[in-house]
């Protein structure tokens, strides 16, 4: 087994489940889970740009996806409404 | 059957992101509520980030020594062997570059629409854009 | 001699690490409530994340061919190991108390609840 | 010393616990459930991180396991705050 098969193993399972999570965000009606949703897509994109060797474009994006963007919108949902309608 | 397995996971990585990007415009068009726009116009500009920083990237050079990012740890002009060793195994700093301001500048623009949103939600009392369309008349 | 004692220890607790991840994955899912999960959470959090990056430290203590930087990154993981032991049951402990105050989480297969009891759901199953 | 191979070896497992947290962190019936489920998948991340950056002979590459493990602890207080308030205060 060559070493460098391993990376693109681990790069192929991480963005497979980022789709998943897309996904689920896109059809989630509650909006706060929606939210939950793309943090963890936030979270499977940071290993992928940690594998494609650039560890500080991961030190800005983490606070900015994995932090701030779900709390600022966190305070949007609990300032208006929580449901999509339909 | 190595290169081949190699290319077939590189493949799936570039066909996902794919897969990610009409996800998030089929939501960013067709989904009628704003913090769900918002939501998937998120994801869209992280894709894109993805694909700068995938155009950048370049497989090992060999299988014992990996590539590395494009930092430089000691003082290259006193012997130009570290500049040898750099450029055969760095990958693309400029994407990188690119990506660094990008990240920041889809912080702001977020941000503004953001409270953007609260004022509309102040003014209509709705944030459903189906409803907001309507009331424009 | 003593950098390839390092190195077998870090090792063995990374793979300690990975079968108490394994461990934990399965409790997360097997068990059925959101109090035992916090109990399943607990094992990956501490045996799953703590020990394997303090292993990864004392690797790469003794590991030469890291170069004139395996300090720095032994140093990094130790400071992280020693982060994740303080915030990880800090944060578990802020999102049980909220979810057991706001009842976001009923206490299904109960026996007794001494803080709500109008929150103890009995029977639920075997 | 072998320590690419065993960890080559060895990192497969923590991606079997990876979809086993995904998939948690993706069903789970309550709020809670799927913020415990992002805080455990960003933990074995951060082991995912560490251990690849021994694999790739990198030591700069392990800064960005701290801000993972900071950020999601705040992620957890806000969702928190959230759920007990209703409003988000300082």
């Amino acid at each position: 087994m060559s070493l460098d098969l391993l990376i693109y193993a681990v790069g192929a399972v991480a963005s497979l489940m980022s789709v998943v999570a897309v996904y689920l965000a896109l059809v989630e009606r509650d909006l706060v889970k929606a939210v939950i949703y793309s943090a963890i897509q936030s979270v499977f994109y940071s290993l992928l740009f940690y594998l494609f060797m650039s560890p500080d474009i991961v030190l800005v994006y983490l606070p900015v996806a994995g932090g701030v963007l779900p709390a600022l919108l966190l305070v949007l949902i609990s300032k208006t409404e929580r449901f999509e309608r339909e | 059957m190595v290169g081949f397995l190699a290319e077939y996971m590189f493949t799936v990585i570039y066909l996902s992101l794919f897969v990610n990007l009409g996800l998030s415009l089929f939501g960013l068009f067709y989904k009628p509520h704003y913090v769900k726009k918002l939501i998937m116009l998120g994801v869209l500009g992280d894709t894109l980030n993805m694909f700068a920083i995938f155009l950048g990237y370049r497989a090992w050079p060999s299988p014992t020594t990996p590539s590395r990012p494009p930092i430089l740890l000691t003082y290259p002009f006193e012997n130009a062997s570290v500049l040898v060793e750099f450029t055969s195994r760095a990958v693309d700093p400029l994407p990188q570059a690119l990506v660094l301001t990008a990240v920041v500048i889809g912080l702001a623009v977020m941000v503004f629409l953001i409270f953007l949103g609260d004022n509309l939600f102040k003014h209509y009392g709705t944030l459903d854009m189906r409803e907001i369309r309507r009331l424009r008349g | 001699m003593i950098e390839e004692l390092l190195v077998y220890t870090g090792l063995g607790l990374i793979a300690l690490g990975a079968f108490a991840q394994l461990v934990s994955g399965i409790g997360v899912n097997r068990f059925r409530n959101f109090y035992l999960r916090l109990h399943a959470a607990t094992i990956g959090s501490i045996w799953g994340c703590v020990y394997p990056i303090a292993g990864a430290g004392l690797v790469a203590l003794g590991y030469k061919e890291l170069g004139p930087y395996s300090t720095f990154m032994a140093g990094a993981a130790f400071v992280t190991s020693f982060l994740v032991l303080i915030l990880s049951p800090a944060g578990s402990h802020a999102l049980a108390r909220a979810a057991h105050k706001t009842r976001q989480a009923l206490v299904e297969p109960c026996v007794h609840d001494a803080l709500d009891p109008s929150m103890c759901v009995r029977g639920g199953g075997s | 010393m072998f320590v690419q191979e065993f960890i080559a070896a060895v990192v497969p497992l923590y991606l079997v616990a990876t979809a086993l947290y995904l998939y948690r962190a993706l069903k789970g019936p309550t709020i809670p459930d799927h913020v415990l489920g992002v805080d455990l998948l960003s933990y074995n991340l951060a082991v995912l991180f560490i251990v690849l950056g021994i694999f790739f002979k990198e030591p700069i590459l392990i800064v960005t396991a701290i801000p993972l493990a900071l950020w999601i602890y705040a992620l957890d207080i806000y969702v928190a705050k959230y759920l007990e308030r209703r409003v988000m205060g300082a």
